[in-house]
């Protein structure tokens, strides 16, 4: 046995996320690559939830949780403390927040620190819902999906609007690092982490990190599926720098595209779809990637 | 002692002031009648490079209290300032800020709610964070804005207090409203003030801590206590530093402050700017040959029940003049010297009046109408109608 | 009441822009000056731009206990003549209290009941010291020297000296125009 | 587990205490490598959501504390050294 | 009149049902732990037909009571459901809700404040937004739960009351706990709630009018009196209300409900799900022959001190039990149990016990202890301690 | 005298407006294209203040004022009502906020407002800084503009970040329409409230509104203003369909762009920049125009 | 103003009542029209921010009861049909 | 305590999925059909899926007051046999409480001190019904004709129609699990 790991586990084990959660890959991934100099927010989730049940934390570097929707808000604060005081600014200051608390309720405390130009990094742990309160709908949940609040039902397909492009919108605050990412490519996402942390200024990381309990797929299949999702073209990685969003850099791109099907197919959120459905989905990913030139 | 420099500011100003020569790092602060001066005073301070501090203009009150926090945690010392519909907007932070015993002040221009909006002197956005967690302080008048500022930085990071704590001033009535006002020396409340270096931990990939975390049934209730413990045992150390400050500054601040209380019948309880105004009926009616007195709060968080039973425990009766008012109950202030007085052998009897929402004004008139009040409920020996309103416009009542 | 001395009120009406508030500040702080307690504020409102306003100073050899507003002043000061149709300015005005206006005209020329009324050619003395235009002269400072002439509570040099302190520009033109205010107001 | 004093403000000064709270009793499935077949690609301890991969001197091993049997590792790695079992009981 | 069904259900499905009963139109909500059940009931309601209205999936809970407001000025019965952070993110909106006087319903997972960040049973969230303006319920079980559901709509929307209403059920010990309850038929609920016309005003072009001015000084104290007379009169028509629902589904239901008060010396005072324990708990003691009685609150807005004074008016010792705290004070029901009594010339001794934060279970054997140290200070004539906290584990104290 | 004006106004006098104010024009263009069938929302600001001092209202439309924060979440409420209810949607709704009430304090609302797909028009009336609280800045207040709280000082050259591209930004919402507009070009900005009422779905709508006071410029330059800023390409007027942020189109092209200086000279607001900054400005100005293709 | 009796909410059903309100007061400057010049092209109609300007049958005229005086009129028009005053005292 | 009935309390314990909530549920349904009150929950925390689960019941002839959670049951059933090892099941169960293992082996093949225990083979019976798979059964429902027949309070025809009304498929099958678990249990 090596005498030591290369890097020190950032986010300890013992942590209660479900056996095969996204959000653990990305995180010790994540964590590794800011390593210890960091300080972190985390806004109300599961990642808050599983790593802070009092007496024990998982987490090896500061961090604070204050609330669901304000974890870059926090973060800002945080910032300017440390460059008021010590005036050096060596110090990672990190964000954390699901898809819940970055697209829709931490959303402006998000644009806010953008605005602001602080240098914080915010990472969106995209599941797709909201997963700490049981599989909820969010802006982030796909055309068709079925949740608790817009289940599948002899009136309802599952939800019935497309993901807010949540990544595009923040390149369009004009910060100087926007990216997408997610944890079937660790070294690609460490790289992003790693351009983030040292973007001058705020930078924004959309994680999608698969969830096997909200998306009801096999613990086993996640990485697959995070996998499948960029090869279909469901989620394009892609990065931008200074705004440019409409001359985005694509990071990841299969040579042959595969049908959505195949991922949907692995997932029960989706199982009531049908075929009309998933052509509709098809062809609206087809039109996505064109878009972006993928 | 540096000298004491005489001024004419607004309460804000005051308030402003009061902040600067407590030299906070951050302050993160939003813009609402009527505290808005208070923000930009100090951005002013920090263009002319009067103040060494970080401003965060953020972009609205819940956020401007998030980042207090992440300031506080940082080690930084943090302020704000807000009123109203702000206050409201940041209730769950207030909370949070309490809960995480981070020394946060801000000041308050006391202010009405919405719905309908106005941005006039009321206690209510204040008073319905009563629950929160934070010390409250209300002032008479700016000096005692300016004093508070200071006073509140030092009791709230007082270790064994570690609360944040709000100082609230009337809303133009002293936010808007210039006074004279003797301003300490920048050595002298240095002294007075040390710097910040939080005692139970900080943000800090040296020593790396979890703040926040989920407190799961079997420690909740616990670390609620020991929170609230915190608050009970402020009052001897608020006495304590108010004492230290009438040592060094020359100027005396109690929790509550009695006035011709010693021999009187009937005592007015009041808070805020509108104390002025009843001390003034206090001696009219003094000249009248009417026993009564005054008793002005001036800090409401913790209540201080022991002095008030001490000053109105042997009056007849008690009017107690809320700035706020909780429908379907009555007024806060009211409520908890009511709980103050329900086991005491003797009690004087309440009155309880509503006055001056939404910058109504309350006259010297007023006070001599509660009191009047409060001497008919003492000399009939019961209370017909513990909740009244003062200085309505029936005419306009439809 | 503890002493003898009265407390004075002092209502100024102007247009938004034309320094009452600052009128009323100043003259609060040259009382300050002379160890009186002092109040002054604004009209308490949401007035916009362009909409008459109103400021107030309150001035007492003793503390200052009250904190309503001013509702009985014992002298009105108007800035802006073109306001004596559109607002009462004597609305409370106290019984033999006093009135200043700005104008070129002789008290004589006014009706304001048992109200003693002086004018100052403030704008004129204002323009002549560079302090605004004809159309928009700032007059705020020439009126306090007029002030302190009718009200004799607060002296001439503390007005000055509360120039110095409250306004942020030419502090010699604008004491000049106190000065000169306090020379040429009539109706003394 | 057993309980412990509360802190000033529930600040939790224990950094990675989480390891006290063993979660390889979730498991169902075990993971087990075959040191033979590993090329040392460590995919399995990248992609392992709960640290439960360690890396040895000549292949990998688990922490079978932690591993709660999710079978990713199995399904990632890419000369298949690692099967799931049937947890003993 | 149609059968009751029989069903065992969670509490948020039964105020879920109640509020499927009630037909409203729009139902802005934002998931939140314990709540969120509501939501996911109505919105399988919806996706399978069963239920014809709009949920609006909104980004916070702020938005959520806002899209609440916007939608009942428009005329449609408005709906949600929140808890904790919820409550406390909209506390903004809670009090402009009620300023204008609309007839909004929220059914709330009573859970206790960040920080420290807990998800479980406490009245915190909806007691501190106790000034806001609305009308609070708390339900013992789940029956009540969805009872008061249908409750609350019919006294909101009457034209005599207009304020919008909240019905509390306990964090998991109801919300996820499942019972036995009857549902009404539908028809039934149909008569007894007609669909709701506003009879005040409503957004609509035909008849353009403006709500949410600005409430000059001129006018807002009499705004706000008027909208808390409403609050003022509505005792009697909840109890002439409660009276019919009696009358038609069988159930009764008082705004405080006493429980062997008649001859006892010490009665306790509680609300929400501990009722059932206490009673338990009473019935225990009873048959040792202690004297106690029982008096649960199921409106605690507006306070019902008229009938608190009918309980407990010849009771020597209240026990007043709050599953909430204002440091630097006490409970809330004790500072408002205190002003009922404060002027009476006869009033129990009260104690304040401070129980079940954060999720703490509340055992008989709770309710006992409480029991025997009223009667302690009862026999000593005196309060030592008026605020105690119950059931704390004194092992973890730092 | 005619027998009536063609069109009513829905924006009565006696409004409160500073004399001059760039609002007190939008809003009466706007109210009249929208017409009689309209519900409004308002944020609280100088619109909101100035228009319903009780007992007195300037609406002669049916509006309801919350908040600052919830114009948009009001308006969410509203149409879900009368779709519910009446279920035609023939009524108008649109939602009017400042900057403040929309950049800041009020995006979330919106970007909630937008994702949802609410058939709501957002109009954000842009004076560059909070104006109702007395000239506090915004992160609509531009590069070098002096307010109450970015005051031009020794340390300060005043606002000290470039303003927040919001119509882009909600543009990137994928929403059917988003555009700029100003009260210089009354046409333009009627077929833009036009176009926006008449889209399937969000819109939003950023018109630029000089404000004398906080601006510190003559109560007769408000139009000149508006005018110049889109003659110097500080204000660019546009309009996107469908989210198609990268491909806008130009609206209003003058034949030769003027200098910002021009512009900047008649504020006061401006005052205290030197050449060097105004140089900056026009460097950034000319970039943003070439980004925009203008 | 006089006052009025309260509406329940403080719900205004007076649409267009500002109109109680009559700004003319804060002018200091009045505008004149010189009827001949003007062509009708209506710019002041459009920008004026008070609605003080009323199309009539040959030209405009304005309602003094709410111009505020602020001069937009005067500098947008096109034919300089339109010139400021100051107000008779 | 009014009547001579005692209250009966159950206690399951599962993995998540497992359906050890819906147990509960189904259980207090079945007896609310007896006319009984009823209570059943889960443990009321924060735990994901994977971690080991309990869930409860409670059952009276008379209406249910108390409210707090169950520390002392009467019966305790495992669903899951491997959460022997990590959880201690009889942690409060009463003094000569039952104890139901989801297990092919003989009851007496275990030793839980004075606790009776019953032994039923329900993961076979459910993979048998179509419940599932062997790896991961659906076991709750029959389970629950376990219960009936070892704790004689509440009558398998009621547990059969709370399953109709609880479990949303394969009504038959789980029906027939119920049935065949109520016959199999071994230890009565
Ligand atoms: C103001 C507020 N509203 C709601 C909640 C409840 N809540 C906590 S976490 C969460 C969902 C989190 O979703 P997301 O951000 O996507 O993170 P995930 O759990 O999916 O990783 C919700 C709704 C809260 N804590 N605070
Ligand atoms: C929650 C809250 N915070 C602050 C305020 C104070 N406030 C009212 S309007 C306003 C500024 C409005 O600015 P903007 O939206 O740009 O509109 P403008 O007045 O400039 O037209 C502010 C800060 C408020 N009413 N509510
Ligand atoms: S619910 Fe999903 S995101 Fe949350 S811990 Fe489980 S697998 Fe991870
Ligand atoms: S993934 Fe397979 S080959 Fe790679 S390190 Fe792990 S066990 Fe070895
Ligand atoms: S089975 Fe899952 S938890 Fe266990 S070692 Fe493999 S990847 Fe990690
Ligand atoms: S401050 Fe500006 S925006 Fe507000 S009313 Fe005056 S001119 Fe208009
Ligand atoms: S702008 Fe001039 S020309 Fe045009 S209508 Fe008005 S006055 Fe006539
Ligand atoms: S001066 Fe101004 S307010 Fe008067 S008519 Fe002309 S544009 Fe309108
Ligand atoms: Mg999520
Ligand atoms: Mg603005």
């Amino acid at each position: 046995m090596m005498s030591e790991n290369e890097e020190k586990e950032l986010l300890a084990s013992g942590h209660r996320m479900c056996a095969g959660c996204g959000e653990g890959t990305a995180m010790r991934a994540i964590l590794k690559e800011a390593g210890p100099n960091s300080i972190a927010t985390v806004a109300t989730g599961c990642l808050e939830v599983t790593t802070t049940a009092y007496p024990q934390t998982a987490w090896e570097i500061p961090l604070i949780h204050a609330a669901f929707e304000n974890a870059a808000s926090v973060a800002s604060g945080i910032e300017a403390a440390l460059k008021q005081m010590d005036k050096k600014g060596e110090t990672n200051i990190l964000s954390f927040a699901g898809d819940g608390g970055t697209f829709d309720i931490g959303f402006q405390a998000l644009s806010g620190m953008f605005e602001r130009k602080h240098n914080v990094t915010h990472i969106c742990l995209d599941n797709e819902a909201y997963m700490n309160t049981g599989i909820q709908r969010c802006s982030s949940t796909p055309y068709g999906a079925s949740t608790t609040t817009s289940p599948s039902g002899k009136e309802s397909i599952g939800e019935d609007r497309p993901k807010k492009p949540i990544a595009r919108i923040a390149g369009a605050h004009d910060i100087p690092y926007a990216a997408t990412a997610t944890i079937a490519y660790i070294d690609d996402l460490k790289k992003k982490v790693n351009k983030a942390l040292k973007a001058d200024g705020p930078a924004f990381l959309h994680v999608f990190a698969p969830c096997p309990t909200g998306w009801r797929h096999g613990s086993d299949d996640t990485i697959e599926l995070a996998r499948l999702a960029v090869e279909t073209g469901v989620f394009v990685l892609w990065e931008a720098e200074d705004g440019e969003i409409c001359d985005i850099k694509i990071t990841k791109k299969p040579k042959e595209r595969k049908p959505v099907k195949e991922y949907l197919k692995k997932q029960r959120r989706f199982a009531h779809l049908t075929e009309e459905h998933i052509e509709k989905i098809q062809k609206e990913v087809d039109e996505k990637c064109e878009q972006y030139g993928f | 002692m540096g000298e004491q420099k005489g001024l004419t500011i607004q309460g804000n100003m005051a308030t402003a002031l009061g902040a600067k020569l407590s030299r906070p790092d951050v302050i993160p602060a939003y813009p609402i009648t009527p505290s808005t001066l208070f923000p930009e005073k100090i951005s002013e301070y920090i263009a002319d490079g009067e103040l060494d501090a970080s401003m965060i203009r953020v972009e609205s009150e819940h956020s401007a209290m998030s980042a207090c926090i992440g300031a506080s945690a940082s080690g930084a010392r943090a302020c704000t300032a807000s009123a109203s519909q702000g206050i409201a907007l940041m209730h769950e932070m207030l909370f949070i800020a309490a809960g995480m015993r981070l020394p946060i002040v801000m000041a308050v221009g006391n202010r009405a709610l919405s719905a309908p909006i106005n941005i006039w002197a009321d206690h209510q956005d204040s008073i319905s964070s009563r629950d929160s967690g934070w010390l409250q302080f209300y002032a008479e008048k700016n000096q005692e804005g300016l004093d508070l500022m200071i006073l509140a930085f030092r009791i709230a990071e007082d270790e064994r207090v570690l609360l944040p704590a709000m100082v609230g001033i009337d809303g133009f009535v002293l936010t808007h409203t210039v006074e004279g006002v003797k301003a300490p020396a920048q050595e002298d409340v240095d002294d007075f003030l040390p710097p910040y270096e939080p005692p139970h931990g900080k943000l800090d990939p040296e020593e790396p801590m979890t703040f926040g975390s989920l407190g799961t049934p079997e420690y909740y209730q616990e670390l609620k206590y020991d929170q609230t413990q915190a608050m009970e045992n402020t009052p001897e150390i608020i006495d304590e530093i108010f004492d230290e400050f009438e040592e060094r500054f020359g100027r005396e601040y109690n929790r509550i402050t009695p006035y011709k209380c010693e021999d009187a019948d009937i005592i007015l309880l009041t808070m805020g700017s509108m104390s002025g105004t009843a001390r003034a009926a206090v001696d009219e009616m003094r000249e009248e040959g009417e026993k009564v007195g005054l008793a002005k709060l001036t800090v409401f968080r913790p209540f201080p029940g022991d002095l008030l039973k001490e000053i109105a425990g042997d009056a007849d009766g008690l009017a107690v003049v809320d700035r706020n008012i909780s429908p379907g109950f009555g007024g806060a202030v009211f409520a908890e010297s009511a709980g103050t007085f329900i086991n005491e052998n003797r009690s004087p009897l309440m009155k309880n009046f509503i006055v001056g929402l939404g910058g109504r004004e309350i006259f010297k008139r007023n006070f001599k109408e509660m009191y009047e009040k409060t001497k008919e409920a003492v000399e009939a020996g019961e209370v017909k109608k513990p909740v009244e309103w003062i200085n309505m416009d029936e005419d306009v009542m439809r | 009441m503890k002493g003898e001395t009265r407390m004075y009120e002092v209502r100024f009406h102007g247009r938004g822009g034309q320094g009452a508030v600052t009128a009323a500040h100043t003259l609060s702080d040259a009382a300050f000056r002379e160890s009186k307690d002092v109040q002054s504020f604004p009209m308490f409102g949401v007035e916009r731009r362009g909409a008459p306003v109103a400021a107030f100073a309150r001035i007492d050899e003793k503390e200052i206990d009250i904190k309503t507003q001013i509702y009985e002043p014992d002298m009105v000061i108007v800035l802006d003549m073109s306001l004596l149709d559109v607002v009462d300015v004597t609305d409370g005005l106290k019984e033999g209290g006093k009135i200043i206006l700005n104008t070129a005209k002789a008290p004589s020329e006014f009706d304001f009941g048992d109200a003693e009324v002086y004018t100052v050619n403030a704008t004129k003395i204002a323009v002549d010291n560079g302090l605004g235009t004809e159309t928009n002269p700032i007059v705020n400072t020439a009126i306090l020297g007029a002030y302190s002439r009718v009200a004799g509570n607060v002296k001439l040099k503390n007005i000055k000296k509360a120039i110095e302190n409250n306004v942020p520009v030419k502090h010699d033109e604008n004491k000049k125009a106190a000065e000169q205010a306090y020379e040429s107001v009539v109706g003394v | 587990m057993s309980k412990v004093k509360i802190t000033i403000a529930g600040i939790n000064k224990k950094a990675g205490s989480s390891k006290e709270y063993k979660t390889g009793g979730w498991r169902t499935m075990k993971p087990e490598v075959d040191v033979e077949k590993c090329i040392q690609c460590f995919k399995c301890f990248d992609y392992c959501p709960d640290g439960a991969v360690k890396k040895t001197e000549d292949a990998i091993e688990f922490d079978l504390d932690y591993c709660k049997g999710c079978g990713i590792c199995e399904r990632e790695c890419p000369v298949k050294a690692i099967v799931m079992k049937v947890e003993e009981k």
